[in-house]
């Protein structure tokens, strides 16, 4: 029976739940135990964000906030392996992928809590990124034309897009990677498969064995990793850079990894999913293995831990501060950034609604 | 009987019409276990099994689509875009299949479905989830555009959209989902879709609106009283196809009309309704019809969203100036 | 290096295109040779069909059109395949399943001629099948949609689409694969890839080796086949078929073929593909080949041939005769159809139209 | 200096814009060797090379996308829906990110971005390639909806199109592609995208329309000259943001107003016209606002077309009503 193609998906494991190596072939950076160090160190600070924020929800301070409790490995995976001059173009929970580029605690909050000004952010590299993508999967397509500008203007430069698994049912998804591979495009997309889209279980997304795979559908290296696994995220990540930086096109990485907590502060996941699912994820918490690990090698220990702690608590009061003390932006200013200038149609509009603001204060 | 919200009422005609008619399925994203995000099809899949409420793939063109598909096989799908602001994948399937199936046929395939989706704003929701964006749909023949404005009115105009033989956008004005509970007997009663309804009768101004709105406006025709000015208030309820003798009549009476609307001023539906009013009523007017809205610009993110959306100050200001002017 | 998944795209073909056949295990079907004979006929009668379609066309008495030169044993394989109680969702060109079915060659020149009733087919099975879809790709998930149906009421009934190289490409096409793959729908997703989209080819529509390896990306069984060769296609259908009636699922069958001619009658492909290709092309032209294999068999001969040649030009004529004597519809009749009863607004519009109508004709 | 058809000038922008600026690039399903369905690409990928010209994969939304991530990146994109009937799956992008970008991240990342479509019914064509939908587009913030009617204002507006630092909808109208030719001259003069044209001046009545309908109209004014009736004819050219100014200046000479829109008459854009004289210029006028426009109805297929395009005698007929009525 003649064959037409024939393709394999590998699955990608370094270091295991226990914090055991699995493999011997340790990528370079993952022999350096400072790089480790420093790895271990930005997921902390990101979970320690993230209890932050729901904190802020809990007590009225932020609006609805999608948490990412569980995917610190392979949220920093992704970040750390990038170069400055990348473009990230995340949904709407990689905090860890883009704290390590330079997005601030106090932008995350004023976006969820309800301001503009949260996305534009401050600090390069997060400067030249794309902001949160709620509407699920079209931050793929940015990507693919971020990537399609590089290669335009012969830019050693790569796209990377964030996408879930339930994103990786919607067209756009497809769209984007199919592109990538018809043009070559400096791009990587990664699934951040956490198991659950809301409510909606992996099973019921698709019927592929993996995620990975739909990467064969536009041609692509595709690779399934240990998302939970830093050392997985970061190697499989590189490969993928580097690839796409020689100009041999886009991969396509699925992190399998878990949602620990809800899909955000609006939606309560207890309704549709059981406690030992819950339980037996934090068996494979992406923090603790690394803290093990480091520990077995003598790079970490009870004392660091506390004083990192400290460290992010302090930080992230002080974003926190920052954020809470900032006014809230003027009528005027819902009327500034429709274009670049102001239409004088619309200027009417905002004459109108500012008499109307002078009116009702007093 | 126990009295109960818009959303719960959704809930109950869904329920109703499921059980009296096996061909009704209902489909989207988180409507299964969870009962969808605002719960407006919590315990159906309990009762009517994963066959009949089916959780689908996170992609709304596959939802639209199979949607369509179901409809042309004799089945009464109600689909759900989890917010207005995610329909927009919907709009292929809905604007070159849904409208025109049966005119392509000439009536051998339809689409007796209903597209559900949580619209408006006002619930200090992130990006994208306050969205009033029915001008999509309000231009296209084919369609019926409801939005339903209290819990009575939500029963009984879904269960006219789910027996109508046509597709029907069912926009459910998440602002007001919980906002107060009526009594609606679940007796499988359904309200017209061809006409508008006059909430409250006067003499001096006409208000027109639908969805959230009615009841800023409702609360201005108050305020308007005690100033000694009578305000009728007509919800649309169905905007397309238009029931403009309600309005016309309503006009001819008092003279005046301020339309108000979620939506960014410009093209939006109330423009529609002055245009009818300038073209068919100019001799009856007192006053310019005024349009009170959103401004033409997206909804703010929550902290400012209130500013957006017509407030029953502006309302009064610009009734009392239709007033003063004739 | 522990491998997640593995997948092997397949490639069938009986008959190679010297109308010699290649394999010995011939399907039940095929080794019918008055079965033969009959997808024979119906291949003859779909060209002849198509050339008159050009012919009104080039004198006018036809709108755009949109040739199935070329396209013969994919069309018939598929249509022949199905059962009656099955449903076709087609895009525009699949004539040769859809004459199998009962669609009038009169229906076909109505729809290209502009007329909505062209789409009224008359008879079943055809009468509850889709009409065109122009909107490339949407027809996939009406076919998803009538799987979907089918499950639900139980029936032993299997959705078939359609769909082009380009089409493919096409977020729709995904999303039905997809949710056919995750709901277990018993539809047949049938990629008749003719090289070309308009001016765009295949190459520039996905950077993946075949187009059957989409279906991987749903997780289900996909398989390449010649497309000119009318017993690979139909066992391909056959055996998808089954599947899907038996509970099995979907399928994604990759036609390999060729559009002969232009992509519709608007456009000229001389501007954008070689003589050689299509010179080439001809030599697979699946017509030719079936004809030399049922020869050899003692099946066929030019005695037959031009009996069957002449019994079509007169079917055609016939045809042809019945669509241009057809009178247009009525203005009135624009307004009837666009929902079950007329609006009283609308109905206002159409006694407006029709007193229009009069003044101008007075 | 030849005369030149819309269609050609589309293309001498395009490549006057390219040669001028490496930042512009042109992309969409066959641009390239093809040079488009309708040849408005021609020559383009020669002159400019593949990346710049780009055949892409079959898929509106990757089209959409694509673009936007290009504009994000400091690129100009024009990307081209082949017809206006295929425009549906870039809505998503369209109304979710290229009209929100600079709102969203308060000015950080824009979308210079153009989106053409050819635009309008009356070619023969098949279903879905008549349509007349700006609507979609008219009630979304943040975009310029623009069409040109005529080949020097589809070169200046073009040319402006791509020079803006925000997303522009550029809709040509098919029907008058190549309907006549006209001398312009390439010399990179843009036209402003904020002003309406006033094609002919006129005192009894003001006809506004935008598109392919701006030939009938000024043949319908010829024919009202005929009977004395002097008829004002405006092209919006660019719908939003609208200036109402040129419009509401006219009203208030002629006092009579009649709106002449391909589209179908509920919520069309001709709506927002009527609504604005409704609330602006009620004093001035002397008739109702009337509206020409096609039915509330698909497209029929191409035997029964015309009957849906509004006519010079339905246009005439309209006007001499709004004299007659005052
Ligand atoms: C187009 C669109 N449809 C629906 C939603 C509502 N929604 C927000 S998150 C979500 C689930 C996403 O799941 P997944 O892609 O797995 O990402 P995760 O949230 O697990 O990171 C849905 C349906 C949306 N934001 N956009
Ligand atoms: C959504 C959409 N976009 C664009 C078009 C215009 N169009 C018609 S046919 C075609 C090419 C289709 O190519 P393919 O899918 O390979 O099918 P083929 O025509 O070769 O059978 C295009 C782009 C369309 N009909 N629908
Ligand atoms: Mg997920
Ligand atoms: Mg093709």
């Amino acid at each position: 029976m003649p064959i037409a193609a024939k393709f394999e998906i590998e699955y990608l494991q370094y270091m295991d739940p226990q914090g055991k190596l699995v493999r011997k072939d340790l990528p370079a950076f993952a022999k350096d135990l400072d790089t480790m160090v420093k790895l271990y160190k930005l997921m902390v600070s990101t979970r320690v964000f993230d209890a932050k924020s729901i904190a802020l929800q809990r007590t009225g301070k932020l609006g609805t906030y999608a948490s990412c409790l569980g995917h610190e490995a392979a949220h920093v995976g992704i970040g750390s392996a990038m170069k400055p001059e990348d473009v990230l173009a995340p949904s709407y929970r990689e905090y860890g992928a883009q704290l390590f580029r330079g997005v601030q605690p106090r932008e995350v909050y004023m976006y969820w809590g309800g301001d503009e000004r949260g996305n534009d952010y401050q600090n390069e590299p997060a400067r030249h990124d794309f902001a949160w993508s709620v509407p699920i999967a079209t931050q793929c397509l940015h990507a693919a034309g971020s990537a399609l500008a590089f290669k335009i203007r012969g830019e050693k430069r790569v796209a990377v897009c964030t996408i879930g698994d339930g994103g990786s049912s919607k067209g756009d998804f497809y769209g984007a990677i199919n592109i990538a591979g018809a043009q070559t495009l400096p791009m990587v997309a990664v699934i951040v498969n956490n198991q659950w889209a809301i409510s909606v279980p992996r099973r019921i997304q698709s019927g592929a064995k993996t995620l990975a795979q739909k990467g064969i559908a536009a041609g692509l290296p595709s690779i399934q990793v240990d998302g939970n696994d830093i050392i997985a995220v970061r190697k499989a990540m590189e490969d993928a850079l580097d690839r796409a930086r020689k100009g041999d096109g886009a991969s396509v990485i699925e992190c399998v990894t878990y949602r620990l907590g809800d899909p955000t502060t609006a939606d309560d996941a207890r309704r549709y999913r059981g406690k030992d699912e819950v339980e037996d994820a934090w068996t494979k918490d992406p923090v603790k293995r690394l803290r093990v690990y480091l520990e077995s090698q003598k790079a970490w220990n009870e004392k660091k831990e506390t004083a990192l702690q400290e460290e992010c608590n302090e930080w992230m009061d002080n974003e926190v501060n920052a954020y809470l003390e900032s006014k809230a932006q003027t009528v005027g200013a819902m009327f500034d950034y429709t274009f670049a200038e102001v239409p004088a149609d619309l200027a009417k509009q905002r004459d109108l609604a500012l008499s109307l603001e002078q009116k009702v204060a007093h | 009987m126990a009295a109960i919200t818009l959303i719960e009422a959704v809930t109950q005609a869904l329920a109703h019409e499921m059980k009296h008619d096996d061909s009704v399925v209902v489909l989207g994203e988180d409507v299964g276990v969870n009962g969808g995000v605002f719960r407006a099809t919590v315990g159906l899949q309990e009762k009517f099994g994963e066959l009949r409420v089916l959780d689908t793939p996170l992609d709304e063109t596959t939802i639209a689509g199979v949607t369509v598909g179901l409809a042309a096989q004799g089945m009464k799908p109600v689909c759900e875009a989890q917010f207005e602001g995610f329909i927009y994948p919907m709009m292929e399937q809905i604007c070159c299949h849904a409208a025109r199936l049966r005119n392509r046929t000439r009536g051998r395939i339809t689409c007796p479905a209903v597209f559900r989706a949580p619209w408006g704003g006002g619930i200090h929701a992130p990006e994208h989830h306050s969205e009033a964006n029915e001008h999509l749909f309000t231009n296209v023949p084919g369609l019926r555009v409801v939005l339903p404005s209290s819990p009575a009115r939500a029963y009984g105009l879904l269960l006219a959209a789910i027996r109508d033989p046509d597709p029907v956008m069912f926009f459910e004005p998440k602002r007001i989902y919980r906002q107060y509970k009526e009594e609606v007997p679940d007796d499988g009663e359904a309200l017209p879709l061809d006409v508008c309804f006059v909430l409250r009768d006067g003499t001096d101004v006409t208000l027109v609106t639908w969805g959230a709105e009615v009841k800023e406006c409702l609360e201005a025709a108050d305020a308007l009283a005690s100033d000694g000015i009578s305000a009728e208030v007509i919800d649309l309820a169905t905007l397309t196809p238009l029931d403009f003798d309600t309005i016309a009549e309503s006009v001819q009476k008092t003279g005046r009309c301020v339309i108000v609307q979620e939506a960014p001023k410009t093209a939006g539906f109330g423009a529609e309704i002055a245009a009818r009013i300038a073209e068919e009523c100019l001799y009856d007017l007192l006053a310019p019809v005024m349009r009170v809205s959103g401004w033409d610009i997206h909804t703010p993110l929550y902290r400012l969203e209130m500013k957006q959306l017509p407030s029953v100050a502006r309302i009064v200001e610009a009734a009392k100036r239709t007033v003063a002017a004739g």
